[in-house]
């Protein structure tokens, strides 16, 4: 009886309700353009009509809240996406961030209208010192991979000012992000790769073989990509110091150890921490994120700048005036201060205890969550091992047997109203999940998570097309993805 | 326990499951030494957990304590109007809490939203093809000089033109990035008089380059001829990279009809479409280029593609560009990027058209004209450059720009930006939007000439008591 | 093959999601509550728990926005919602009504600190009187029904000053909303009910019959709830005035004339505005809306307070004491002046441009609509007569011919995407669609809702079936009014 | 044109349509002498349209000058802290843009909202059933005294007993509403050393009356032996309406629970859960009752109930009762209510829920408290009754209370509600809620200090004048 209304989900592009005749606003002042135009250089001047959508205002609103609605998000659906932390952005960290001293300060005011966010920038930089155990912070890093990008410099500015120029390698382990090899290329080192071992440990023999003068430094999450924490991590350390290299910490993963273990302690020099994921600032379909640095005393010298000092009356900015030999500026001011606002904002909420509670439950629920998929009959990538913050699944076994791949139950896992964990990430374990659900999601929700998991597998034994052919509650059936490559088409005003 | 949900009892059912007796059991694989206790440590620069309440009034007070003065620093970040509805929209949940749209199907409105900012940002641009986003103009711009020399390889050259009139803060995050790779950045002059790029120095140049950068309007807020100038690198087997202000865009040609090929890449700042001032950030870079250039662009892009209905959906494209696929061999280590500012960015676009984008460009250019009027009747006001603007100038003074800075913040004056330290003496970058009305234009002009010339007087008493 | 999955529809109950024994607030200060207790006389004290959700905030938030997303609403569809004037409500109202200084201040603030606040409630008092034409605006009534009270309460006093202790009747037209008859028995009054004729204007006769000496007024809306105008207006406020009694106007439908015709002009004694239509501000699921009353000179007197008076250089607060005859306070201070600030905004934005050009476009879109379903062969109401902002289209052909009511119409137009009109309203015309496009929709909206009902109408010929079950994509299928008038279910804690 | 989004061929097409020439001939029903054009009034009072832009200046400024004291003021207003959540989810379009819930099926997130807040209201009370809302709790009392006298046939008596320690504010909209149906209100004093309702006096009341209003707190903020009213009013036959801060009621026992068999109605102001001061409105009227008495409740109300697929979902329920369908003789008048203060308050009671709800009542009480043990040091301040509050209480003072309010306006204090009008000489109503710090109840405590001493010798100064 039922007849679905498909154009009901169709949003049109916004530039399919333009009319270039519309004049409805009264958002722009009223100026007579061409007027003006007469004061401006003839050969500077716009030649063409410039196009750009001329809707009204209710219709620009509708459209974009109706396709706000057609995401997957915190705020309306559990997104246990590893290796993203993706937990709750209390809206308090918003709202405050948008006061109007805050949000409409102009970067270049003078100091003595600046004494407000300077202060709340201090606090920032020592709390995120103490959380992490390194001795000064930078906060300018404007996402993970731009801090990657510092850290790394600073190492290469590190041996060069030592002139041990001889180094020109960086280690990564096989189970490290993209960002770790792509910013090590971008530093103009040549990359390494170390493997793993069956125990998701790296691999010391490998590690030693390839340890020598020219090595730069290590780049390290821990706990890794893999959900488990690295034990050998002192060992490593002391080999590459040793050697006279450098510990680079990726900071991706510091929720499954916040208040419990400090990077610094383990004998890292550098570190970032993704403000985006362990405190908590919003994702934004994408970003922004902060990844400001933390360094060991040798490092402190080479930080970019600026940062904010404090003589015990006034802040004042750290520029290369004071910080000489600083790598330099890694954005025109100092990086997204917007979002270390509302990390600030989540640090003074939680404070210290909240911060501890933020590894003891993230760890609970992901240990929780492996052992009841496990007790489930999924299979665990590296069942002996304690679960960090995260953990990885494979469905090698039931993409052997039923065909269906990861990536069909992580469709499939839409239409049940989760999002899917990462998938095919990190690449060493095939058909692999990597799920981490953060400590926000109640104990009910990840109960519910499991009985999806397993309704799913039932459906791939049953109906294996069904999967394949998955999702079918979302507002667009699978994507053609080769197409989408194949045949570009990024430009609604340009087709090739 | 804010933002923990789980109760006791929950507590220790789940730990049951898991076959431990505490959470702290969970942690034992860690090495001993390695444990603290943040929660303990009540010495810790980290204070104890804090109310909303308790929170909501620090940052208020903070926030009351840099006011909201009247601005008209520019120099890359510009106060503009920004419309209601953008950030109430923007801040919704869906956008605000989603992440990268890795599963396309569940991320449809994300990704239509930067299919829709790629249009857009290329149509401003006069590009074929834009990106989602990168972090901000500055790191944009290095972003840029990479690309310029991946992609002109028959130019066999690592060296990019970089004109002194492009922001000085650009300019070293420029270097700060690329230098590891052997790229080195040529300055090029400007013209002392005019303020714009020095054309007789860079046809001096004879050795190859990557590309040339030109930026419209200039730091000083001058209108270079980009046409003379693009035309002339091409002719040099260079590429051009366009370093643009958006909203100036409304009004002035775009890079893509610079000269007679167009510009080759175009970044910028989108902080001013929308995104409000913020000491700074979080803003947003652009960048966009030809079709044959896409697959040296860094960074995220959307495409439009079918689902197996095949009904029009948006998926994440290219992605064998990207470090998580091509890892050490990506066009940049990028990740994240602005998404939330992209929103924002589209959110001002559709929301203004291109008639109120020209407006608000129009605005901008009258007030400034009204301004640099005013400020010519100020006693020792100089204007050392030619007055071709859009929205910002360069005036010198006979007096020290930071006492008159200073002067002007005790009445609450955002007064300009000092660029003395990197171009000469007494010199004040100043900036008018549309936000400015008549009396705070003559404010800020009565204001400047009551300051002048009392710094004058009191030099003069300094002056003369050391003559004493 | 698709397998609907009917539980990512359902929404628990907050009650649901509760735990007694969570703690999981920053929302709250750290305080012993037994210890305060004791402080607090035993006799007073609660004994029993009290019962609330405990939820974690992340939930709670997931809960109300997935919960937001079941709405329609005009930031999302087409809402075509007759007499309720459903156009778009400008963001910047919203934004603007919160500003700190505005939300923050107590209603008890001393004058000094509320010059801001009453400049702009003065200015509304202005601009209204001049939009419509009336000698004194009082902005307390807090919605159109209490405007209505309020304003026949003023006829009351006004009669019983003048010693006119006879007049029991209030004379209300058939078509009239329900508030009418409703207010004039809280007021003490009876209801005298009067026809309308074919043509949709007051039946003039009838009129005649039922004036006399014990007339204390008439109460109508102009253009009517039909959607028409009543032509003979001056010479029925010649009729009761002559008689005695006093014009009241109903401004729901003020929408309609908005700066092309003064509701003084045409002798009214006392009108409300319905600020939540005409000027925008929210109707937020159901209010608050609010309903400013405007007189004549004569009723002057009787206003409402509290209002504010401006003595050239201070806002002051205008008092029963300088105003002794009013009828009194409406509400603890002056009404909702969060919603007033959002239509003194609107009203800036507008100015009197664009308030004529409400009207002007409100009533182009139900003229064109009118014309659309005409030609597309529905049944006008009113076929000879001009819409007003809103037209009647009766669909008693189709609920004879097919037996599809005009609720299956409307039931099923909600699966296209559009909101029902208002249905069954007004009384005297069968299977009525009132229909009210408003202003801010564009033409290719109105066009699409005229396919819309096109479709429906080939469907209720050919799947009539389909039409008594519609809707099927909402989140609930048709509903059971009956049930739950007959088992009331009314309270989650509580079960009769 | 804000807000239109026609095009002027759009029109012109329109028109054709339509079949007329212009839009102006739309109106050709309409007498030709009613015709005005407010457009073209230039000497209107209503100005010319202006940009978001300079609205939003005018409004900033404005907000600006009435600034953000620190508040002691209450007297049915009270400052709470409310979570941001609150209000970003409250004003999401889908909540803040839609009606009246009509089409059900199609307001399932406005009616589950509703449903959820009578349970909440329910439970807070202690009563079985809630309307969905009434405009605020002075106008939801006259509704609760109608609906008293509705409901109690036996009595057949048309006299509410009324104490004069309700606010006088809502005994005034009470006789505004109820008088032309002609009921009276019996004024009940209050025990002069006690604040509180005077037994005594209400057990001389011989004749019948439909209801017994009870306020708890009252308004001078003291507790009331509700037992023992409740009692005594069913024992004479009467009704008892509970009128009650929600806030309280997370300490203090609920009405259903008062007495023997509990109050019959329950009505209040929601502004405290999660409404900002907003200068007194929107608020939100809440009314609850007996399950016996829900036909005469007034407004709407939302019931549970199932669809076709016996799916539970929401619908408004028994419409009988109201204007819409029972016209002249529906229980109340009340059509639009304060749904969006019902979101906002269902928003704010699920955020804090029992537990925080229970701290804001209990921070409320000891900050009051402390404030009174300040005070008590105070030289010349008076507590004229016994000290068993909740968050407010009475000083008197021996100086003119307009000029001490008007001294600690001048230091940014809203320093409380002079009720001398009403209730005697120099009385000062103060209240302290959760938000007020240490330091402000000590900068309060002194600067009333030293506004009474500056006003005395003021006086006496005066006083000395006049004599000599
Ligand atoms: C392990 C790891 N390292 C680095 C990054 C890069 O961080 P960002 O995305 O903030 O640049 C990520 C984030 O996705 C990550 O998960
Ligand atoms: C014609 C008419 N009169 C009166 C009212 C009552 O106004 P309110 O709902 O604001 O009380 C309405 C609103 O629904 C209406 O449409």
């Amino acid at each position: 009886m039922s007849k679905r209304i498909i154009e009901q989900n169709a949003e049109h592009l916004i530039f399919e309700l333009s009319d270039k005749n519309r004049r409805s606003s009264s958002l722009a002042p009223d100026v007579d353009i061409s007027a003006v135009c007469e004061n401006l250089p003839e050969f500077a001047l716009r030649k063409d009509n410039l196009e750009l959508p001329q809707v009204a205002e209710l219709q620009v609103v509708r459209h974009y809240t109706r396709l706000s609605q057609k995401n997957f998000s915190i705020d309306t659906h559990f997104y246990p996406l590893g290796s993203c932390t993706m937990k709750y952005n209390p809206r308090a960290c918003n709202t405050l961030a948008q006061l109007p001293g805050l949000s409409g300060r102009h970067p270049m005011a003078h100091a003595s209208m600046s004494q407000g966010v300077m202060a709340c920038l201090f606090d920032l930089q020592n709390m995120l010192m103490e959380a992490t155990g390194m001795k000064q912070v930078s906060l300018t890093p404007m996402a993970g991979a731009q801090g990657e990008f510092a850290g790394v410099a600073m190492i290469r500015a590190y041996h060069e000012h030592n002139n041990d120029t001889q180094r020109s390698e960086i280690i990564v382990p096989d189970a490290a992000h993209g960002t770790n090899p792509a910013t090590a290329v971008m530093c103009g080192y040549k990359v390494k790769e170390i493997p793993t071992n069956e125990q998701g440990d790296i691999d010391i023999e490998a590690l030693e073989k390839i340890i020598g003068p020219q090595t730069a430094g290590i780049m390290l999450t821990n706990p890794s990509t893999l959900g488990v924490f690295e034990r050998k991590i002192k060992l490593i350390a002391d080999m590459i110091h040793k050697a006279g290299g450098l510990l680079y910490y990726d900071g991706a993963n510091l929720n499954a150890i916040l208040g419990k273990v400090k990077p610094g302690d383990m004998g890292f020099d550098v570190i970032h921490m993704n403000l985006h994921k362990t405190f908590s600032t919003p994702h934004g379909g994408g970003g922004p994120g902060a990844g400001p640095l933390g360094v060991s005393e040798r490092l402190q010298p080479f930080l970019p700048v600026p940062m904010v000092a404090y003589d015990g009356q006034t802040y004042r900015w750290v520029t290369e005036k004071e910080q000489p030999l600083s790598i330099g500026h890694l954005s025109a001011w100092m990086g997204n201060i917007s979002i270390l606002l509302r990390a600030y904002i989540y640090a003074l909420l939680l404070g210290r205890e909240g911060m501890e509670r933020v590894a003891d439950y993230a760890t609970l629920n992901a240990n929780y969550l492996l052992k009841r998929l496990a007790d489930a009959g999924f299979e665990i990538a590296f069942p002996e091992r304690r679960a960090s913050h995260e953990f990885i699944l494979t469905l090698r076994k039931e993409a052997k047997q039923l065909g269906t791949n990861a990536m069909d139950f992580a469709k499939r896992l839409l239409d049940y109203g989760y999002h899917a964990p990462t998938t095919y990430f990190p690449l060493l374990v095939p058909e692999c999940f990597l799920i981490e659900p953060t400590e926000t999601e109640s104990r009910d929700d990840l109960d519910a998570f499991v009985e999806a998991m397993i309704k799913i597998r039932d459906e791939a034994e049953q109906l294996p097309d069904l999967l394949k052919n998955a999702p079918f509650e979302l507002p667009v059936k699978r994507l053609d993805d080769v197409k989408a490559a194949r045949e570009l088409d990024l430009n609604y005003y340009y087709q090739d | 326990m804010p933002y923990i949900p789980h109760t006791p009892d929950e507590v220790t059912e789940m730990l049951g499951t898991i076959g431990v007796d505490s959470i702290d059991e969970l942690f034992d694989e860690i090495p001993q030494e390695l444990h603290t206790h943040l929660a303990d440590d009540s010495t810790s620069a980290i204070p104890a957990g804090q109310s909303e309440m308790a929170v909501q009034r620090l940052l208020t007070e903070r926030a009351m304590l840099d006011g909201t003065p009247v601005c008209f620093a520019g120099g890359g970040a510009y106060e503009h109007h920004i419309p209601a509805a953008v950030w109430e929209i923007a801040t919704r949940g869906e956008f605000y809490s989603a992440y990268t749209p890795y599963q396309a199907e569940a991320s449809q409105g994300t990704l239509q939203v930067v299919y829709e900012f790629q249009s857009m940002i290329a149509s401003l641009t006069g590009m074929d093809v834009s990106n989602a986003s990168l972090y901000d103009g500055a790191s944009g711009l290095a972003e840029a000089v990479l690309m310029s020399v991946r992609a002109n390889r028959k130019a066999k050259s690592k060296r990019i033109l970089m004109p002194r009139n492009v922001s000085p803060v650009y300019r070293q995050v420029v270097e700060t990035i690329v230098k590891n790779q052997g790229i080195t950045l040529e300055l090029i002059d400007f013209e002392s008089t005019k303020g714009t790029i020095d054309l007789d120095q860079l046809k001096r140049q004879s050795e190859p380059f990557a590309a040339l950068i030109i930026p419209q309007p200039n730091y000083f807020g001058h209108l270079e001829n980009v046409h003379q100038l693009t035309d002339w690198a091409h002719e040099q087997g260079g590429l051009v990279i366009a370093q643009v202000n958006p909203i100036a865009l409304a009004l002035l040609e775009a890079p893509g009809n610079w000269g007679k090929n167009g510009a080759d890449i175009t970044v910028g700042e989108g902080q001013p479409l929308g995104i409000p001032l913020s000491s700074g950030g979080a803003y947003i870079g652009f960048i966009a280029c030809k079709q044959k250039l896409v697959r040296q662009l860094p960074g995220r892009i959307v495409g439009r593609t079918i689902d197996l209905d095949g009904k029009a959906g948006f998926t994440l494209t290219l992605q064998a560009r990207e470090q998580h696929i091509r890892r050490s061999k990506a066009t940049s280590n990028i990740c994240t990027n602005q998404g939330l500012m992209a929103t924002a960015a589209t959110l001002y676009l559709s929301f203004l058209g291109a008639d109120g984008l020209q407006k608000v460009a129009a605005a901008c250019v009258a007030n400034t004209q009204t301004l640099i009027s005013k400020l010519e009747s100020v006693p020792s006001v100089e204007f050392p450059f030619v007055k071709n603007v859009f929205h910002e100038f360069v005036i010198s003074l006979d007096v020290n720009i930071d006492k008159v800075l200073e002067a002007l913040a005790e009445e609450d004056i955002v007064g300009g930006i000092n660029i003395s330290p990197d171009f000469g003496e007494n010199l004040l970058l100043i900036c008018v939007t549309e936000t400015k009305t008549e009396d705070e234009l003559d404010f800020f002009t009565e204001t400047l000439a009551r300051a002048l010339s009392r710094l004058r007087s009191s030099e003069e008493t300094n002056n003369g008591e050391i003559q004493s």
